[in-house]
């Protein structure tokens, strides 16, 4: 068994374990922890597979960023005591089961190893993700429109959301 | 003053930000260069007041035993046990002060019609359990040799005088037998009445 | 972390966006850093934001007005030091001149002059201890110990005039216990210069520092017409603007006879009787002090000789039955001792008016709305000394 | 333990992200993956935990100093010459404690919290290029990594806030995920004017590039873009204040407001932790600003080429580039004893209306500058 395998497995099973954990506890803060775990365990996917460009993004964008404002935002919540229902649990389970068989097919569908890297491309360079990704988004014939589009979406979110958080008469200074 | 909207004022607020900011790291940083001022304490101590309020001391030959400072003292604190003998003579039992309550008004120093209590210049005073920090004020206990020569002379004293009464007595009577004289109030002066209290607050006991 | 079991209570409400928050109670105190003693403020607060304030106190009550009934006039003088200790030598002077008053002493100008420069030394004390915890609250460290090392020197000036350094026990009714050893005058002297230096230091190190001017302006805002009607007085109530000093407006002990400026609260900063407003007025009020013991101490030495400092009284002093009200300006506010006495050694009643328990029932109405770091900021400008206000 | 674990998992990320790294240790184990590499990524771990639990001994110890002598006070001096012991005796003592955990408290996540706020701060420490090769990992994402590890640690202070059943801790977590979340645009801004000078995101070639010059001060960044630069040097200096919650920006353990914020319930060596965790990322950060405005390991008035290649070159190398970072502490010590605390609108006030805008107009400036 060599590194990589176990590396995949400690991986794995923090995946599945945050996934696990986020699906069945009844505090909301345990979930987004659990959460948390899960995606770091992609995190730790994206380096085994040598691309760390992402993994990194994967930190930045969805640790740093999203579970800590899902933190922000379900903290003071307390945990949720009801009972569950049947139904929700029905209609959970149909698509739950519908997403493993997708992803069961996606899986089996690959060809040669399924973990680790692509022993013929090696492990990509970061620097030249890098350098790859910001061409791509600077170029005229690549991603540069969506990108913008994408820029100009966040910036009329942001805008919004000032607007929406803004209190009448906040305090001064 | 430090109002002002638009940009100005967000210049203003910046500029006033980083100047009392520098301000301030100035004067830390000259102390930065400065000694010191503690005074490290088991080494060095603090040179203290002559009127210094401290742990008290006693000046037994002097006392009198009259508990005026025990009564004096707001929190009683104070406790005096002793045995009057003749000649003036106490035999000291316990002249002890609790510092677990005592707070070093000196209010039992200045009604002292001795000035035989004072206020040390002592003032550390630490101890492994509550009950030794109530001291004896005592340099000796009973009575010293001295003393004991006091007594028996008073009582010698006594004696003779007792003896020189019974025998003016027996005279006074014969006398008396003999003709009706004036009789003679002749009381041995010993008892020492507690002194008036010092107008002065006890003044500078310097 | 909330409870959602236990019934909403009148601290829930709704904020935008129809988010059902709930609020958080939380103990401030009786154990907290910056309460200034044993104070306990049960806070309601929706996030950082108060909703309610309730101010609990009582924790060191210590029956200082029943002691009054229980022991003679002198022997309550130590009690005294230590209701507001930071500067026991106001409530000594306090105490004394209602004893006086009852008991129509006649102190003589020495000992009035010297009780002057005390009750000033010792106001500066007082205020630099407010300067520096309030530097504390805020979270500025140094400026406490700047301040603590002035202080030092004052208490050591105690230390040579009477032999305590922070319970004086220095005056008594008719008088001093002591009067002022060799030197003493021209040191008083020497520190007052050396203070007002200092205290351009503490101006430019915490004053006029950006964050705390930030920190405190327009934060508890205490309007004149509120102040009043809550009974405010010292700093807290000059701080809103309103010019009162009993010192000025019914001088006691030879207070008319010096100059100097009441210092009230001009919205320099912000809104006027903001807690910006309140820490300025202590500060100034330190320059006054100096400058009211230069002057006593010039009058002093110039009109007085050294040895005369207590009035004749009895040996117990029994004061025929009357009753006598004596306020005095300490540095937390109007310090008043209401007596009534019926022939004995022993008080029948002594009222204790202290200042910072009235100050501190402004706190409920000042504290809602403003953010918990504000609520420090608030509790510390008010400036409260718990043993006086649960005596 | 379970606090131990996250420190590990965060050394593994950064080593694995290392890529075609020149790394000591990846030169000594011969650059492969599987067991050289995890091998290296022990030892790896190893280095930057002895470096990173030194530091705060020697930071606590001169914060304590420092303090004291600005506020006329000795500071300690009583344990060891000058007090140097002082903060390991603490530290002895740190470990020796009870360590209690509150019976309401969620004891895996309290467990937990400590070890995930040293992961992020141990792992980054890896990427200190100390000189051109004593270097754990080299990334070629170096900044874009680092700031992606000091944005982990905010985690796990939420989680000790909210583990602790304290409500005391809980608000200090909320003002730590509020600042940290904040805080992270105007650093990642002026970050990315770093990068874009150099145009490259491995601090180690940053520093490569900021050689000779003028008295070879003349290349680094502050000097060579001082219109642009510097602000945003000051900027990213108060950015990084608030990332390791240093005074004037201690507001999630503001213990004047929140007793001790986000630690009020820990005690032991779980504390001890945290307090590695301030301490160690002082030094930290204040390495990532002179690698990226300073310098790095560059020596003033002495020519790069003078002292490349040998051992002893890059000790005095490694010895430059602490002895800058050490002046960055010490200036974070510093304005700790001067400022007042901020409070919690004004920190966000501060974030959004001054240094935001002030780091954008630095990029446009630099972008501007580069193309010149």
């Amino acid at each position: 068994m060599s590194a990589e395998i176990l590396a995949f497995l400690v991986l794995a099973t923090a995946t599945v374990a945050g996934g696990v954990v986020t699906l069945w506890s009844r505090y909301v803060v345990h979930s987004a922890f659990g959460l948390m775990l899960s995606l770091l365990g992609v995190a730790g996917f994206y380096v085994l597979l040598g691309s760390d460009f992402l993994a990194v993004t994967q930190v930045v964008v969805y640790v740093g960023g999203v579970v800590v404002l899902y933190l922000f935002g379900v903290m003071l919540t307390p945990p949720d005591r009801e009972e569950r229902s049947i139904r929700r649990i029905a209609v959970a389970g149909i698509f739950a089961v519908a997403a493993l068989v997708v992803l069961l097919k996606a899986v089996f569908g690959m060809e040669g190893r399924w973990y680790g890297v692509d022993p013929d491309r090696g492990p990509a360079s970061g620097g030249a993700v890098i350098r790859e990704v910001g061409n791509a988004f600077m170029d005229k014939e690549a991603y540069l429109l969506p990108f913008e589009i994408a820029s100009v979406l966040l910036l009329v979110a942001l805008v919004g959301a000032v607007f929406i958080a803004r209190r009448e008469g906040g305090r001064g200074s | 003053m430090n109002r002002r909207d638009g940009f100005a004022g967000w210049v203003r607020n910046l500029w006033d930000g980083v100047f009392s900011t520098m301000v301030g790291m100035g004067i830390t940083i000259r102390y930065f260069f400065t000694k010191p001022v503690t005074v490290q304490f088991p080494e060095e101590k603090m040179e203290v007041a002559p009127r210094y309020r401290g742990i008290h001391y006693l000046e037994q030959d002097l006392c009198i035993a009259c508990r005026v400072c025990e009564k004096a003292c707001p929190i009683d604190c104070i406790e005096i046990r002793f045995k009057r003998h003749p000649g003036g003579v106490n035999e000291w039992f316990e002249f002890s002060l609790d510092y677990n309550k005592c707070m070093f008004c000196e209010l039992c120093c200045i009604p002292c019609p001795k000035s035989c209590i004072h206020e040390g210049r002592e003032y550390s005073m630490v101890r492994y359990d509550r009950s030794e920090l109530v001291l004896d004020l005592l340099t000796w206990k009973g009575m010293r040799e001295v003393d004991l020569r006091t007594i028996k002379e008073a009582e010698e004293e006594k004696k003779r005088k007792a003896a020189e009464a019974a025998a003016r007595r027996a005279a006074e009577k014969a006398k008396k037998e003999a003709a009706a004289k004036e009789g003679d109030p002749g009381k041995p002066r010993k008892k020492e009445t507690p002194g008036k209290r010092d107008p002065e607050g006890g003044g500078d006991e310097r | 972390m909330t409870d959602l079991e236990s019934t909403p209570k009148e601290g829930t409400r709704e904020i935008v966006l129809d988010v059902r928050t709930q609020d958080m109670e939380i103990n401030m105190g009786p154990q907290h850093p910056s309460t200034h003693g044993v104070l306990r403020v049960v806070i309601t607060a929706d996030g950082e934001i108060i909703t309610s304030a309730r101010p609990y106190v009582g924790y060191i009550h210590r029956c200082a007005e029943k002691i009054a009934e229980c022991v003679t006039y002198d022997q309550f003088v130590p009690y005294t030091d230590r209701y507001d200790y930071l500067a026991a030598m106001n409530n000594n002077l306090g105490y004394c001149l209602a004893v006086e008053k009852a008991a129509e002493l006649e102190v003589p100008p020495r000992a009035t002059w010297i009780r002057m420069i005390c009750a000033e030394l010792n106001r500066i004390g007082s205020h630099l201890i407010a300067f520096g915890t309030y530097g504390l609250d805020l979270g500025a460290f140094t400026p406490f110990l700047y301040g603590f090392r002035e202080r030092e020197w004052m208490m050591s000036l105690f230390e040579k005039i009477c032999g305590a350094r922070l319970t004086y026990s220095f005056m008594f009714p008719g008088g001093l216990a002591n009067d002022a050893p060799e030197g003493w005058f021209d040191e008083v002297l020497r520190f007052c210069d050396v203070f007002d230096r200092k205290w351009r230091e503490y101006d430019a190190l915490l004053t006029r520092n950006k964050i705390f001017i930030e920190r405190t302006r327009d934060v508890g805002v205490i309007p004149a017409e509120m102040a009043k009607a809550y009974g405010l007085t010292g700093p807290c109530l000059r701080g809103s603007g309103v010019r009162f000093d009993l010192r000025e407006s019914a001088p006691y002990l030879f207070y008319d006879r010096v100059s100097f400026d009441v210092p009230v609260g001009q919205g320099e900063m912000g809104t006027v009787g903001d807690c910006w407003d309140r820490y300025f007025v202590r500060m100034a009020e330190m320059l006054q002090s100096t400058r009211i013991i230069r002057q006593c101490v010039e009058l002093c030495l110039a009109e007085t000789t050294p040895g005369e400092v207590m009035a004749k009284k009895p040996k117990t002093l029994k004061i025929p039955p009357t009753e006598v009200y004596v306020g005095v300006e300490n540095p937390r506010g109007e310090l008043g001792h209401y007596l009534v006495t019926d022939g004995k050694d022993k008080a029948f009643r002594l009222k204790i008016r202290g200042p910072s328990f009235c100050n501190l029932s402004i706190i409920p109405a000042i504290l809602p709305g403003t953010m918990i770091a504000d609520a420090v900021a608030i509790i510390g400008s008010i400036d409260i000394v718990l043993g006086e206000v649960d005596r | 333990m379970i606090s131990a674990l996250p420190p590990a998992a965060a050394i593994f990320l950064a080593q694995g992200t290392g890529g075609e790294s020149r790394s000591l240790f990846r030169d000594l184990f011969g650059a492969g993956s599987g067991w050289g590499s995890f091998a290296s990524a022990v030892l790896g771990f190893a280095v930057v935990f002895a470096v990173a639990s030194a530091l705060p001994v020697l930071f606590t110890w001169a914060e304590r100093r420092v303090s004291g002598r600005m506020q006329q006070r000795r500071g300690p001096n009583r344990v060891g010459p000058f007090g140097l012991v002082q903060a390991v005796a603490d530290g002895v003592k740190l470990m020796f404690k009870e360590d209690i955990i509150p019976a309401n408290a969620e004891r895996f996540l309290f467990a937990l919290a400590p070890g995930l706020v040293l992961a992020g701060m141990i792992a980054a420490f890896a990427l200190i290029p100390f000189s051109e090769r004593a270097i754990v990992v080299d990334a070629p994402l170096g900044v874009y990594l680092l700031a992606a590890l000091l944005s982990l640690q905010v985690l796990g202070v939420v989680m000790a806030g909210w583990a602790s059943n304290n409500k005391w801790s809980l608000l200090g977590a909320m003002r730590e995920a509020a600042q940290m979340v904040s805080y992270e645009i105007p650093m990642g801004i002026c970050l990315l004017i770093g990068v874009l000078s150099f145009s490259t995101l491995s601090l180690r070639e940053m520093s490569l590039a900021q050689a000779d010059g003028w008295l070879n001060v003349g290349n680094w960044l502050i000097f060579r873009n001082p219109l642009f630069a510097f602000p945003a040097f000051v900027v990213l200096y108060v950015a990084l204040l608030a990332n390791t919650k240093r005074a004037p920006f201690d507001l999630p353990e503001a213990e004047s407001e929140l007793v001790s914020g986000f630690h009020t319930e820990y005690s032991g060596i779980r504390f001890s932790f945290f307090f590695l965790e301030e301490y160690a990322s002082m030094f930290l950060v204040s390495a990532l600003a002179v690698c990226m405005f300073l310098g790095g390991w560059n020596i003033p008035f002495l020519p790069g080429s003078v002292v490349t290649g040998s051992v002893g070159a890059e000790i005095l190398a490694a010895l430059v580039l602490i002895v800058k970072s050490f002046a960055l502490v010490f200036v974070m010590i510093w304005l700790r004893w001067t400022l007042p605390r901020i409070r919690i609108d004004q920190v966000m006030n501060l974030c959004y209306k001054y240094l935001t805008p002030i780091a954008f107009v630095c990029l446009i400036g630099t972008c501007w500058w580069e193309l010149r």
